[in-house]
């Protein structure tokens, strides 16, 4: 790896994904057309694809944009598209009450508070892993289907019980 | 850059100044030798002339020798609108409408007796005496159906045309 | 099998990907036109005797005459013939219904003009017709020289529409074709026929047949030889 | 030969340190250099292949094709770029219009990035990722994102339903996409596009993989949206599908875009298949060249073969054909390698 010093080309990097995210997410809030908010979500989802390449986790950065920004938002769109049935322009909250503002900013403070006192309690290693960098995908495959299979497949087997719970409000039983 | 100087007409003076813009006339000159290599058809039609299309588009007449294959379902990307059949009434609407939805700059054929004049329909009451009666027509091709060749044709002589430059700008 | 039906198609694309072109290549070579196609309508403003048939059997109204009646032989005399050929739908009745074959069809097709007026063809009567009918004088002269005329324009029909010209004389297709190539091929029999034709109708049927016997015969000998050369190759 | 492309980025690299600008600087312009290189290449790649489809279909229909402009016609694309780039720029008043206008360019810029990871040669790449194939497969997802864009942007029926169907076959065929991709990752051990290449020194994929081969295939020119597939630009039904209100420039843009995945998308499968730029006798960024050539005009020839089929059949084509056989195909991988290393082959 190559050191940095001062406002070096590693910074200008991080500032514009991170920049790009942080617009990107305002513009998901703020964007009156849900559509755009919509796009400026996917915007946001590869802004921390771009920003997970940089801490070198390739593969989380490729999963971020395949599963997020290619096609969870995808369906995010392809949703909002077949059931809106009113102009696009005014489709977002517009101007929300004050009990809405309220519960909303609750939740947004208290989840904020636990970010920051996670993020503060942690023991963070002091020195980017740089051993085996080149391997994440063999470090990360070890994890995932060594130690902790159990809750990998655990999480396989809730996913599926969900898509076949999809299926099954979307056809109906049928009684026979 | 010499100008007429006996010619008053500020118009005239204009046209001038454009004839002598040598960077604009030569562009010009390669814009139209784009276009005139490279017209996109749109086929209108009812019956036997669009079979005469099809024909010319088939193995044996073959269109795409002179690059004009692309038939382009959608007038936003046609610049070639051939009419090929009697216009009625209540296709005349339509006809107006993919005329005016296609890009600038743009021609028409109008191709077979029916589309130049009605031909053997001219006296119904709900067929209009020919295309150019709705749309400005750049070639005419007669014929009852006209042959492929005689399509090839039509569309060489509007590419003499376009090589030329003489062709209207609305 | 599943796929075997694809695999199949892709071997047809396949085996035409080398195969010849079938193209015909327009403005270079000309197309082979059938000898009977009906290209644009031509009119003959000098062998036309203004009997108006052709405009009363025309279903489109695409043809126009006027005449004006001459005060000394009291003869009708065309002043300009019409052919408004934009509601023309080349149904040949015009030319089938003339009894001096004035109106035909030729064989050219490239018709397309920038303007619509161009489409129309208006034929003026021309100055000379009007100084040639003065100067006729002589009966004899006249009788020869009309002769002469007819065969004239006879071996310009025949020129110019070998098949209904010919099919007077001659009653199966496949002899008017082979009779009109070599017409085309040799000057000297096309104005024999058209001479007999004027002159002996009957006469001119019976050389007609000899000709095309003379011709099957030819053909017949290449034929062979040709297969007699393959043979021995 | 071999080295040239190489020794070229070496000589400019040199030049540019010397400059005085640092190593990480003098990387950044060089990974510019070389992006501007591959977007040069592939524009004037896409100026033969679309001469080289006219042609190509010409002949499979025993037509001759363009043959007017230039030797053989090859001109003839260059007329067509002309005069797309002089047509008139509609954008419509009801379309949304930031939309309509991002999505051509967004669309064009997703195909570019697929190049990043593909290996032109021995050490020819932009970047050297060790994801590189699943950073192709997830680039390759978002161009369904642009034409999700144009379908809503032009605030048109057809455009809608074309974006709609595209985006329900490139969502189902990513699967048997990525799935095929699978058992070669599992053969070889590597998402390194480089690795995958040198694992195939003696023997190609294609050999081993023949089920992933085909289901690659297929789901490739789903993804292309390619005939016998080509359902989002069904003309006959959809007139022009997600791009019916484009015009000129920016409907081109979309076609370039078309070529450049289908470029990509072949060189891709020359890269995992069929050995990659491992050749004899010739340098190695002709074998690549020549392998993807190859591929495209199976592409080819598949498109002016087949007709396109039904919306339903496709989707249920992927979903109960081609998702089942591609996992099988993992599970047999799997089984084969056991088998070999139990045998004591590898």
């Amino acid at each position: 790896m190559i050191e940095f010093s001062g406002l070096s080309l590693y910074d200008a990097v991080f500032t514009a994904a991170a920049g790009v995210t942080v617009t990107a997410a305002l513009g998901v809030v703020l964007f009156r057309n849900i559509i755009y908010s919509a796009l400026s979500l996917v915007l946001a989802f590869l802004g921390v694809a771009a920003i997970y390449f940089q801490l070198n986790a390739g593969f989380l950065g490729v999963i971020q944009i395949l599963v997020y920004a290619g096609a969870i938002s995808v369906l995010i769109i392809f949703a909002i598209m077949l059931v809106m049935n009113r102009p696009a322009g005014r489709t977002n909250l517009t101007s929300p009450r004050t009990r809405e503002v309220f519960t909303g900013g609750t939740i947004t403070a208290m989840m904020l508070t636990a970010l920051i006192a996670a993020i503060g309690l942690s023991d963070w290693p002091k020195t980017v892993l740089l051993k085996g960098a080149d391997d994440t995908v063999g470090m990360l495959a070890e994890l995932m289907l060594g130690d902790y299979v159990v809750a990998f497949e655990a999480a396989a087997i809730l996913l599926l019980v969900a898509v076949v719970g999809a299926i099954i409000l979307a056809k109906g039983v049928e009684n026979k | 850059m010499v100008l007429d100087t006996k010619k008053n007409d500020n118009l005239n003076d204009v046209e001038e100044l454009a004839r002598n813009n040598i960077l604009v006339t030569t562009f010009e000159k390669l814009w139209n030798w784009g276009r005139s290599w490279s017209f996109w058809p749109l086929n209108y039609g009812c019956n036997c002339c669009p079979i005469e299309v099809m024909a010319a588009g088939a193995g044996r007449f073959d269109q795409a020798r002179f690059g004009y294959e692309v038939v382009r379902a959608v007038p936003r990307q046609a610049d070639l609108l051939t009419v090929a059949g009697p216009i009625t009434l209540k296709m005349k609407p339509a006809i107006e409408r993919v005329w005016a939805q296609m890009p600038e700059p743009k021609w028409v054929i109008a191709m077979g007796n029916c589309a130049i004049s009605g031909g053997p329909f001219k006296d119904g009451y709900s067929v209009l005496p020919g295309v150019d009666s709705i749309i400005p027509v750049d070639v005419y091709i007669p014929g009852c159906p006209v042959r492929p060749e005689a399509l090839f044709h039509g569309m060489l002589e509007l590419k003499k045309k376009v090589q030329q430059g003489e062709y209207r700008r609305s | 099998m599943n796929g075997q039906g694809l695999i199949k198609g892709l071997g047809i694309t396949f085996k035409h990907f080398f195969q010849k072109e079938i193209t015909e290549q327009y403005p270079d070579v000309m197309p082979q036109l059938a000898p009977r196609f009906r290209g644009c309508l031509q009119f003959e403003f000098e062998k036309c005797i203004a009997c108006g048939i052709c405009v009363n059997s025309c279903p489109n109204n695409v043809l126009s005459f006027e005449t004006e009646k001459d005060e000394n032989s009291k003869k009708k005399k065309l002043l300009s013939y019409t052919i408004d050929f934009q509601h023309c739908m080349f149904c040949n009745l015009c030319a089938e219904g003339c009894p001096k074959q004035c109106i035909y069809f030729d064989h050219n097709f490239e018709l397309s003009s920038f303007k619509r007026e161009d489409i129309k063809m208006v034929y003026l009567r021309p100055a000379e017709m009007d100084m040639r009918e003065e100067e006729s004088t002589n009966g004899q002269e006249q009788q020869e020289s009309k002769e002469q005329k007819q065969i004239d324009a006879m071996q310009k029909a025949l020129q110019k529409n070998p098949g209904k010209v010919l099919s007077k004389i001659l009653e199966q297709e496949e002899d008017i074709i082979i009779l009109s190539e070599l017409m085309q091929s040799d000057e000297k029999t096309a104005g024999k026929i058209a001479e007999l034709m004027v002159k002996d109708k009957e006469k001119a049927a019976k050389v007609a047949a000899g000709f095309v016997n003379k011709a099957k015969k030819n053909r017949a000998k290449t034929e062979t030889a040709g297969e007699g050369g393959d043979a021995n190759d | 030969m071999e080295a040239l492309f190489v020794n070229l980025a070496a000589v400019l690299s040199g030049w540019l340190t010397s400059l005085g600008l640092s190593p990480i600087w003098a990387d950044t312009v060089l990974l510019f250099v070389k992006w501007i290189i591959v977007i040069t290449i592939i524009t004037l790649n896409i100026i033969i292949l679309i001469w080289l489809e006219r042609k190509v279909s010409a002949f499979f229909q025993e037509r001759l094709g363009p043959n007017r402009l230039g030797p053989f016609g090859i001109f003839q694309t260059i007329a067509d770029a002309i005069k797309l780039l002089t047509k008139e720029d509609i954008v419509p008043s009801a379309a949304d219009k930031l939309i309509f206008k991002t999505a051509p360019m967004f669309f064009i810029v997703v195909a570019v990035m697929l190049y990043t990871v593909i290996p032109m040669g021995q050490g020819m790449e932009v970047i050297n990722l060790n994801i590189g194939l699943l950073f192709f497969i997830s680039i390759g997802s978002l161009s369904t994102i642009a034409l999700l864009m144009a379908g809503w942007g032009s605030n048109n029926k057809w455009s809608l339903m074309g974006a709609v169907r595209s985006v329900a076959q490139m969502v189902s065929y990513e699967i048997p996409l990525a799935f095929s991709l699978l058992g070669v990752v599992m053969i070889s051990g590597s998402l390194n596009l480089q690795d995958i290449v040198a694992a195939q020194g003696k023997l190609w994929f294609i050999i081993l993989q023949p089920i992933a081969f085909i289901t690659y295939f297929i789901a490739a020119t789903a993804e292309l949206n390619r005939g016998p597939f080509d359902m989002p630009e069904a003309e006959q039904e959809l007139t022009g599908g997600a791009y019916t209100e484009y015009t000129g420039m920016r409907w081109a843009l979309f076609f370039l875009a078309e070529y450049t995945n289908l470029v990509a998308v072949s060189a891709l499968m020359a890269t995992v298949f069929l050995g990659g730029w491992q050749g004899p006798w010739l340098p190695s960024w002709l074998w690549i060249i020549i392998k993807t050539y190859g591929v495209i005009l199976v592409f080819f020839w598949v498109k002016w073969t087949f007709p396109r089929i039904r919306m339903d059949h496709l989707m249920s084509f992927s979903w109960k054909v081609l998702v089942p056989v591609s996992l099988g195909n993992i599970l047999l991988t799997g089984a084969g390698i056991y088998f070999c290393r139990w045998m004591g082959w590898c």
